[in-house]
């Protein structure tokens, strides 16, 4: 396992290498520089000329590359142009509130997603899986931030039972982190939500038919043992996957939540300086995001050799 | 046709030869090397060393376009009826492939041909616009027959054609295969491993044991005569019928197949074999000729005390126990 | 007319339903504050540096104003008050400015408040690479005479000074900080009423009250905060909610504020939407196809779309600003196509012609300009809209110079010469075509030599009349009239007329 | 005496068929999934004939007669310039469907010949598209979307090419999984053994049977690309006005949403209808062929 | 109605009829199967692929999947219960522990995610509680007596990591972990090798005389069924169409679709000979023939056959057949 672990993080630094050299350069390289933004409202050519020194703009491409990844490796990204801030800081500021979101949606969309597939698994054609596959087909069309904004028209502006903006860390209280995140993350859990639910729905089922469910069953196991051992391990593989995927969207998403709920976030950051052409903010953000979607792929794909002997073998 | 040479070696130094109109029975145990030997006849894997010629016609050193034209001599039938035909492509269409690839006929040539070759086979001719999925197992290794045969060839690999069917089906499929043979001089490498099926159907059989042939000879003296320990075990576990010789001793072979990743050494056979002696664990026994045809290769048949180019048959009984 | 009428109920409207003009916000009721009371305030656009030089935009200042005092004080409606400077005189034939400073006060370092100090962060601000270093760029001298008075010596005339220092470029700062670069994320040599105690760049301003505030009136809570979200519709349900206690709103927001319960209070201000024109891409170099753009454009549409908050404006400041021309008013431009077409014919362009208007992407431009689309049309012109993002905007028209034209919403500076030198002059950051007009040059550099407020008015009267003889470019389409809502809690907030966000005096109800 | 019943006449006829007409026979079996079919035609119907159907044109404003509700003249109410939702919502479909068909072809013109390459080829091409399908996937879409637009600037096209871009690494993962799957099915050894060139097994044998997982995924990223148009749009970075889409129009809605919420609630509502008619087509056809390969297993 | 119970039987299948639902609406898929399974016998069940064996096979333990079928008449008796009006409860108590099931395919039975040890001894723990360390004890010694070498070693190996023919060892072992009354092994020999199969058989046949459990063993191969069976039931197209004492059955079948069967025996042909086959094929299940539902294939048909249906009547001595010509025919059997 160990091996394996280190295997892969092996293969992850090449492409780590590959992926961090194409956001420097995807950003960098595009014509009209970052130095307008820089310069303020009023430039003149030499401040602009004087801007574009200061960043190191003059040197080759490569040269700077090299200058922002070795530094990168040695945890510096570098600085916000629009306000000098360290850009490792501010991301490392913005991580728990993104993180916090992130989790509690994935929570919601498992407790949920899981809840309405197997539910809907285990009686395939009853009422309830239909009004599962409704549920979910419903959720996997809804515009997340629609929802999200009609959530908060009716719980926060209308009833009055949730706040409509802001983040409170988790240490300072569980209460009011958990009531400042559940709106935004149920908009975006709808769509995990779904597609978890119809995942497991197809995982379960396919697995009910395999051929070991029914050894087990004629061993006399009782339903909760069949489906809470036999079932669930190997319908686990499709349903983590899911995760996974749905893990790197989300961090998409959060980018418009964070926005329309204001929290102070990854996303919000990424929204503010995508916007404000903060070029080093957006590459270390892109890099960051890179580098943590590595790490839940690596994670789902380790979990595949737990949930299935065979694939570790292989 | 496949001259008497050392004509092929697949899986490992494997070598024989099929006449024209002869049909090779191969049997063996499951991941004995019987499929890999079947489609290595026909370069449909790499071959790392020896020759295999058809026809005169050296194969082995043929790649791309020259493999591609040399292979409209020589068709194969797949074990499985349901996934060796494309469940996308009505039959005709199916067995209108070869044609189209070699003969460069037109659409509707080929559709006339592929009519008649589905009659041939015992289809009716109304089944040429239908898919794979509506046919049985039966019905549909008649397709992949008639796909075989369209070009004339000359020499047919049947892998394990009927092991999937129902016994009165695999009986038809056989017959019509029979006929076959007869009416267009083929020859097949049959492979197969129900022992009763090669037995009917087979001139000549080769009994393979991890990637090795282990004897081989006309089907008669095999089946009646058996001069390797391992034929002798395969043969005596055939279920028998007659349920007045229930009583006699079955011989049951004892442990596994080792994994042919890493054969014992010696003789592949000596860690189930109860005549094994020391020499079996040292060398590789050589084939040796054999009373009645064929060769076998064991040591009881050159180092052994007993048996020195004879059938294995009377000692049985009395020397090998059920494990 | 129907509609937009019905939607604003409470407006005392006649014609184009507009609502009311001035609806005062809250006084402050001295019995009643809670002085320890947060004040949350919640604004779109974050800051970009807490050191009044570094800053990149004026959209800063309000981040800047609790903590740096500045040495003048425009009030909210835009007239000079004394601030670290208790009094000022201009003389030498209007070329020097004597200000006269207050005493007994130290920054937030320690380090005490004095005429060197002064002098040291006025020859900071001027210097090459400050953000104020244009606004300063008349003052040939700074001389300190006694502790606490200070001589600033100019070029062309000390007038425009007085309302230049009430902007960042009057921001005090204490010297012992000046080579800090950390001052840009968290300033510890303010001189102002607050303190920065926290700091989220995208997020949040966290401002502690500083003991013994040398003007105690003017400090009525413990804390504030501004929060910052671009999202309007987070910001309204934020003050809706409680979570803020103020914010300013787009026009689609004020009704729902209103039926919301919350305070809503507005005053016009000098802010404008306007087209800034690239002169060297015909045919706006023509003064007919400027007009015609002019006669092209239904004003008076603009502001109904804005619900009443953009008032038809011909001129870059509305007419109650004392740099206008009173008599140069909306009538001046009747929407009227057929004159248009008329004047692209003499322009050259009888079949019309086609531009790109560049604008920033957020809806309530792409609205606005999808609507001028539409008039534009109807004389001819045929207009494509790019939306991008502001300094991508900047980026085109003023530094790469490749914009056609932009619209955008043109905020007050400190002082009216900066925005005439802006559109007006040669090398004007908006004018990348280099439009000049010689009479409206002399003009300019009359007003600033100007000795008092009257005689400046007088000659800014003449060169907004001589710009709308040529029809220099910018086309201002309305003027601004940005509301503020507000919990009913909070007092004593104002709308300053320049569109700055200023909250001296803000007190909460107890 | 054990009575046995005649057996029951099946329900459906057996009919002459297709593969595909077994499949469509399966598919018109499938309620919710036919119920997704007759929506998309209906959706397709009503967008692509905009112009016969919208009572108004999109771009035709009345600032007399803005933020109207429903009312007889405007079944759907206006927006803030005044001009009609409904006919804003009819062409505003023809430009999000084809955003999202423009990104999904994109994704597929690479994604199925890559992946098909790499699985049947494998070896070198196939680890040098694995690990660029790596790289593509380790950038989060979105995100990566708003940074090359903020770079390049708006515009749907560019919008939806970078997407597609990003999707086609996931189709290709598809294609490439079931191109393996049937890479080792028999009857490509067959073809092989018979004779068969290369290029022919591609395009006779191992694409139409990889269609059935692609039809289904392309389904799937279409409404996935609807969606990423609308927030594209929302965000203020997708289709240039006056053109209206329907990502645009709820942008353009939330900032009315309080006093005419219902401009938000239509185009929420189109948005929600197609994406659930992209995802039914899609289920049915997952099920339809699932259906079909299991039966073709035995 | 079916024969007399004999006294002694230890599972009765009485006219169990079975309906699924497909595509086409409802199927019959079993129709008024009835035989009986004495104790310490093995009852040998043969029919072509489709014919309804496991579909017999799983009535019994009640694993017919239950939302795609239903029963429309029949009991299947057992310790004087009819185990399909069982509640579902009481017959998991049964399921594993008195009557147990090993089925067609080793490869796919056990479950890839777990363990072989941790598999068989989830039987024993279920059925008869007590410790995980003691019930993985008891499952290596299975695992020993079904003759895998280094049994307790083994326990931890993941299913992929055996071979056919020690799954389905494997298999055995857990269907014999709790020693039950009666073993359902559903051609536990079709996909395994000849030398293997014929391991299995040995090892089934001696359990039975260790163990005294009756065995169901189900296969379409003639010639494993001489091997052992006590007694022979023969299906076709979901009916039983003979049941009889194995040795009867092969001198003297009844049935002409037994007297196909054993002629379409490979090992009956002769090289050269044409091979015998039975003409058509076997009926889907929702076009069934009326009548007889082997008339359209058999050689023997009159047109009586054709019209009404023909019940499973006795013929001599414990025998019963379902033809109506079953007086007059003389049949061949094995040669
Ligand atoms: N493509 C392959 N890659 C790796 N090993 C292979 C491959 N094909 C066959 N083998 C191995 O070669 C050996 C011989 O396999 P082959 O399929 O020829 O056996 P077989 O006698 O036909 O068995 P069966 O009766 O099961 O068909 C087996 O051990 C098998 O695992
Ligand atoms: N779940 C199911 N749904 C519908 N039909 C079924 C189902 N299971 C079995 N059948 C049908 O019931 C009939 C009997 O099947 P069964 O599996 O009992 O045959 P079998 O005799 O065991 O065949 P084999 O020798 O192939 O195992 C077949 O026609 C089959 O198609
Ligand atoms: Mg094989
Ligand atoms: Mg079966």
């Amino acid at each position: 396992m160990l091996r394996l672990l280190g295997a892969r993080l092996l293969t992850m630094v090449p492409l780590l290498l590959v992926v961090s050299f194409l956001i420097y350069g995807l950003i960098a390289l595009v014509p009209g520089g970052p130095e307008t933004a820089l310069a303020g409202s009023n430039p003149t050519p030499e401040k602009l000329a004087m801007v574009r020194e200061q960043l190191g703009l003059n040197e080759p491409f490569l040269v700077q590359y090299w200058n922002w990844f070795s530094a990168a490796v040695q945890g510096d990204l570098g600085k916000s142009f629009v306000n000098g801030q360290s850009v490792w800081s501010a991301i490392a500021g913005g991580f728990p509130v993104t993180l916090s979101l992130v989790i509690l949606t994935l929570l919601i969309a498992a407790v949920l997603g899981l809840g309405l597939g197997l539910a809907a698994a285990l009686r395939p054609g009853s009422w309830i899986d239909r009004t599962a596959t409704v549920i979910a087909s419903l959720f996997m069309s809804l515009p997340y931030f629609w929802v999200g904004m009609m959530l908060v028209l009716v719980f926060a502006i209308d009833l009055r039972v949730l706040p409509a903006i802001g983040y409170v860390p988790f240490a300072q209280s569980p209460t009011d982190w958990f009531l400042h995140l559940i709106t935004p993350a149920f908009a975006l859990a709808i769509v995990p939500v779904a597609v978890v639910a119809r995942q497991t729905r197809a995982a379960v089922t396919g697995v009910m038919t395999e051929d070991y469910v029914r050894t087990a069953e004629a061993k006399g196991l009782r339903p909760v043992r069949l489906v809470g051992k036999h079932v669930l391990k190997n319908a686990a593989v499709p349903v983590v996957t899911a995760f996974g995927v749905e893990a790197n969207r989300l961090i998409g998403a959060t980018v418009v939540m964070e926005q329309l709920f204001a929290l102070p976030g990854v996303g919000k950051l990424t929204y503010f300086s995508v916007f404000s052409r903060d070029f080093p903010m957006v590459q270390g953000i892109l890099l960051i995001t890179a580098i943590l979607i590595m790490f839940v792929n690596l994670a789902v794909d380790l979990s595949y050799g737990y949930f299935n002997p065979k694939i570790k073998a292989t | 046709m496949f001259k008497k040479t050392r004509t092929v070696e697949a899986v490992k130094s494997v070598s024989f030869g099929i006449d024209t109109g002869e049909t090779l029975g191969l049997v063996g145990e499951s991941g004995s090397g019987k499929s890999t030997t079947g489609r290595a006849v026909l370069k449909l894997v790499p071959v790392a060393s020896g020759d295999i010629t058809v026809a005169g016609q050296n194969l082995t050193d043929l790649n791309g376009r020259a493999l591609r034209r040399a292979r409209r001599r020589m068709q194969m039938v797949f074990q499985d009826p349901y996934s060796s035909l494309d469940p996308s492509a009505t039959v005709a269409a199916s067995i209108s492939e070869p044609l189209m690839v070699h003969d460069h006929v037109s659409a509707r040539a080929a559709r006339t041909r592929a009519l008649e070759l589905i009659e041939l086979v015992g289809l009716r001719a109304s089944h040429a616009d239908r898919y794979p999925y509506e046919f049985s197992g039966g019905q549909r290794q008649r397709i992949a027959i008639a796909r075989a045969i369209a070009l004339n060839p000359d020499f047919i690999v049947c892998d394990e054609a009927v092991s999937a069917l129902d016994v009165s089906t695999q009986n038809q499929v056989i017959n019509l295969l029979e006929r076959l043979r007869t009416e267009f001089d083929l020859a097949y490498l049959f492979i197969a491993h129900d022992l009763a099926i090669v037995r009917h159907i087979s001139h000549r059989v080769a009994v393979m044991y991890l990637g090795r042939i282990v004897e081989s000879g006309p089907a008669e003296r095999v089946y009646n005569e058996p001069a390797h320990p391992y034929t002798q075990a395969l043969l005596s576990a055939i279920p028998n019928p007659s349920p007045h010789r229930r009583s006699e001793r079955r011989i049951v072979l004892a442990g596994e197949v080792p994994d042919p990743a890493r054969p014992p050494s010696g003789c592949p056979f000596r860690t189930r074999c109860a005549f094994a002696m020391d020499i079996c664990a040292e060398r590789m026994p050589e084939h040796t000729a054999i009373d009645g045809g064929g060769e076998v290769a064991c040591h009881l048949q050159t180092s052994g005390p007993e048996l020195s180019g004879a059938p294995l048959g009377d000692l049985t009984a009395a020397a090998i126990r059920p494990a | 007319s129907g509609k937009p009428g019905d939607l604003n109920p409470g407006s005392t409207s006649t014609a184009a339903g507009q609502p009311a003009q001035n609806v005062a916000c809250p006084p402050t009721d001295k019995g009643a504050i809670d002085k320890n009371a947060t004040f949350t305030w919640m604004y779109s656009v974050a800051n970009t540096s807490f050191d009044p030089d570094k800053v990149t935009t004026s959209n800063s200042w309000m981040y800047l104003f609790p903590i740096y005092d500045t040495l003048t004080r425009l009030n909210a409606n835009g007239e000079p008050e004394a601030m670290l400077a208790k009094k000022w005189e201009v003389g030498d034939g209007g070329k020097t400015l004597t200000l006269e400073l207050i005493e007994d006060w130290k920054y937030h370092d320690g380090t005490p408040f004095d005429a060197k100090s002064v002098k040291a962060n006025l020859d900071r601000h001027r210097a090459k690479g400050s953000f104020n270093e244009q606004a300063l760029s008349d003052v040939k001298k700074v001389d300190v005479s006694g502790d606490s008075t200070v001589k600033i010596t100019t070029g062309h005339g000390a007038a425009p000074l007085i309302s230049i220092l009430a902007s960042s470029a009057g921001m005090m700062m204490s010297p012992a900080v000046f080579d800090d670069p950390k001052q840009a994320n968290m300033p510890t040599g303010g001189s102002g009423a607050f303190r920065v105690t926290g700091y989220d760049p995208a997020t949040k301003v966290e401002y502690t009250a500083v003991k013994d505030y040398w003007d105690p009136d003017a400090l009525n809570v413990a804390k504030m905060v501004f929060l910052i979200s671009s999202s309007d519709n987070a910001r309204l349900n934020a003050v809706m909610t409680g979570q803020a206690d103020a914010t300013f709103l787009r026009s689609a927001m004020y009704q729902p504020a209103k039926d919301g319960g919350l305070v809503v209070c507005q005053k016009p201000s000098l802010a404008s939407f306007t087209i800034a024109l690239n002169t060297s891409h015909a045919p706006f170099d023509k003064k007919e196809a400027r007009e015609a753009l002019n006669y092209a454009i239904d004003r008076k549409s603009i502001n109904q779309l804005m619900q009443g908050f953009c008032q038809p404006g011909v001129q870059m400041f509305p007419t109650s600003y004392y740099a206008s021309d009173p008599d140069l008013t909306a009538d001046k431009y009747p929407y009227d196509p057929a004159k248009a077409r008329e004047l692209l014919k003499a322009a050259g362009v009888p079949s019309g012609f086609e531009f790109t208007l560049e604008t920033d992407n957020l809806e309530s431009y792409t609205s606005v300009a999808e609507l001028i689309q539409a008039n534009l049309q109807q004389a001819g012109i045929k207009m494509k809209i790019q939306p991008v993002e502001l300094p991508k905007l900047m980026e085109n028209f003023s530094v790469n110079k490749t914009a056609d034209a932009v619209m955008v919403q043109q905020k007050a500076d400190a002082d009216p010469s900066i925005q005439i030198a802006a559109f007006y002059l040669k090398n004007g950051f908006s004018n990348p075509g280099n439009y000049t007009n010689a009479k409206v040059i002399e003009l300019d550099a009359e007003a600033k030599a100007a000795q008092s407020k009257e005689e400046r008015a007088a000659v800014y009267k003449k060169l907004f009349q001589e710009a709308h003889a040529d029809a220099a470019p910018p086309v201002t389409l309305c003027h601004l009239n940005t509301p503020l809502a507000m919990t009913g809690k909070v007092q004593g907030v104002e709308v300053y007329v320049d569109g700055s966000r200023q909250f001296r005096g803000v007190a909460i109800k107890k | 005496m054990p009575r046995p019943k005649k057996p029951e006449e099946p329900a459906v006829r057996r009919r002459r068929a297709g593969r595909f007409g077994q499949l469509a026979r399966r598919f018109a079996g499938n309620k919710p999934a036919l119920a997704g079919g007759v929506l998309l035609f209906v959706i397709l119907v009503v967008t692509m004939g905009a112009p016969l159907f919208a009572p108004y044109t999109p771009e035709q404003i009345n600032i007399a007669d803005r933020l109207s509700g429903p009312t007889p003249a405007h079944w759907l109410g206006t927006d803030a310039l005044g001009r009609d939702t409904l006919s804003r919502l009819l062409f505003g479909g023809q430009v999000s469907l084809a955003a999202s068909a423009l990104s999904v072809a994109i994704a597929t013109l690479i994604g199925l010949p890559l992946g098909i390459l790499a699985g049947y080829v494998g070896r070198g091409p196939d680890w040098l598209l694995n690990r660029a399908s790596d790289i593509l996937m380790t950038f989060p879409a979105l995100v990566l979307t708003i940074a090359i637009i903020a770079v390049v600037g708006p515009g749907l096209t560019t919008a939806m090419i970078s997407l597609g871009i990003v999707y086609s690494a996931r189709l290709f993962r598809v294609i490439r999984s079931a191109t393996l799957v049937v890479r080792q099915e028999v009857y490509i050894e067959a073809s092989i053994s018979i004779g068969t060139p290369g290029r022919t097994i591609l395009l006779r044998r191992i694409l139409p049977n990889v269609l059935p997982p692609l039809l289904i995924q392309i389904s799937f990223l279409l409404a996935s690309a609807l969606l990423a148009e609308v927030t594209i749009s929302l965000l203020g970075l997708g289709a240039l006005p006056p053109t209206a889409s329907w990502g645009s129009m709820l942008g353009q809605a939330f900032a009315e949403i309080r006093g005419t919420p219902s401009l938000a609630v239509f185009p929420g509502i189109a948005i929600a209808l197609a994406t659930l008619s992209f995802n039914l087509v899609g289920d049915g056809l997952r099920d339809s062929f699932g259906r079909a390969t299991r039966k073709a297993e035995g | 109605m079916t024969g007399t119970e004999p006294s002694g039987s230890l599972l009765s299948i009485e006219d169990l009829r079975i309906d699924f639902v497909t595509d086409r609406g409802w199927v019959n898929v079993l129709n008024g199967v009835s035989f009986d399974i004495g104790k310490n016998e093995i009852v040998v069940l043969v029919g072509e692929s489709g014919s309804g064996k496991t579909v017999t096979s799983l009535s019994v333990l009640g694993l017919v999947p239950r939302a795609h079928s239903r029963k429309t008449s029949g009991h299947i008796w057992y310790d004087g219960k009819d185990l399909t009006e069982l509640p579902i409860g009481e017959l998991r108590d049964i399921r594993g522990n008195e009557i147990s099931m090993i089925f067609q395919e080793p490869m796919t039975s056990l479950n890839p995610a777990f363990t072989v040890g941790d598999q068989i001894a989830e039987a024993y723990r279920r059925h008869r509680g007590g410790k995980k360390k003691a019930a993985l004890a008891r499952a290596a010694e299975m695992l020993d007596l079904v003759g895998i070498p280094n049994a307790a070693a083994r326990l931890r190996d993941y299913p992929h990591e055996f071979s056919g023919g020690m799954r389905q060892r494997a298999m055995i072992a857990m269907a014999l972990i709790c020693e039950p009354r009666l073993l359902i092994a559903d051609e536990p020999t079709t996909a395994l090798d000849v030398t293997v199969q014929a391991q299995i058989v040995e090892l089934l046949i001696r359990l039975r005389d260790e163990t005294g459990c009756g065995i169901l063993f189900i296969t379409h191969d003639l010639g494993v069924v001489a091997e052992l069976a006590d007694k022979v039931v023969v299906m076709y197209a979901g009916e039983v169409v003979e049941t009889s004492v194995a040795r009867d059955l092969y001198i003297q079948p009844k049935h002409p679709y037994t007297e196909g069967l054993l002629a379409a025996m490979p090992q009956q042909g002769v090289r050269g000979e044409e091979l015998p086959t039975i003409p058509g094929r076997t009926p889907e299940p929702w076009s069934m023939p009326s009548g007889c539902r082997f008339g359209p294939r058999c050689s023997h048909a009159v047109e009586e056959c054709g019209k009404a249906v023909i019940p499973l009547s006795v013929v001599d001595n414990g025998r019963s057949c379902r033809c109506c010509r079953s007086g007059d025919l003389a049949l061949g059997g094995v040669r």
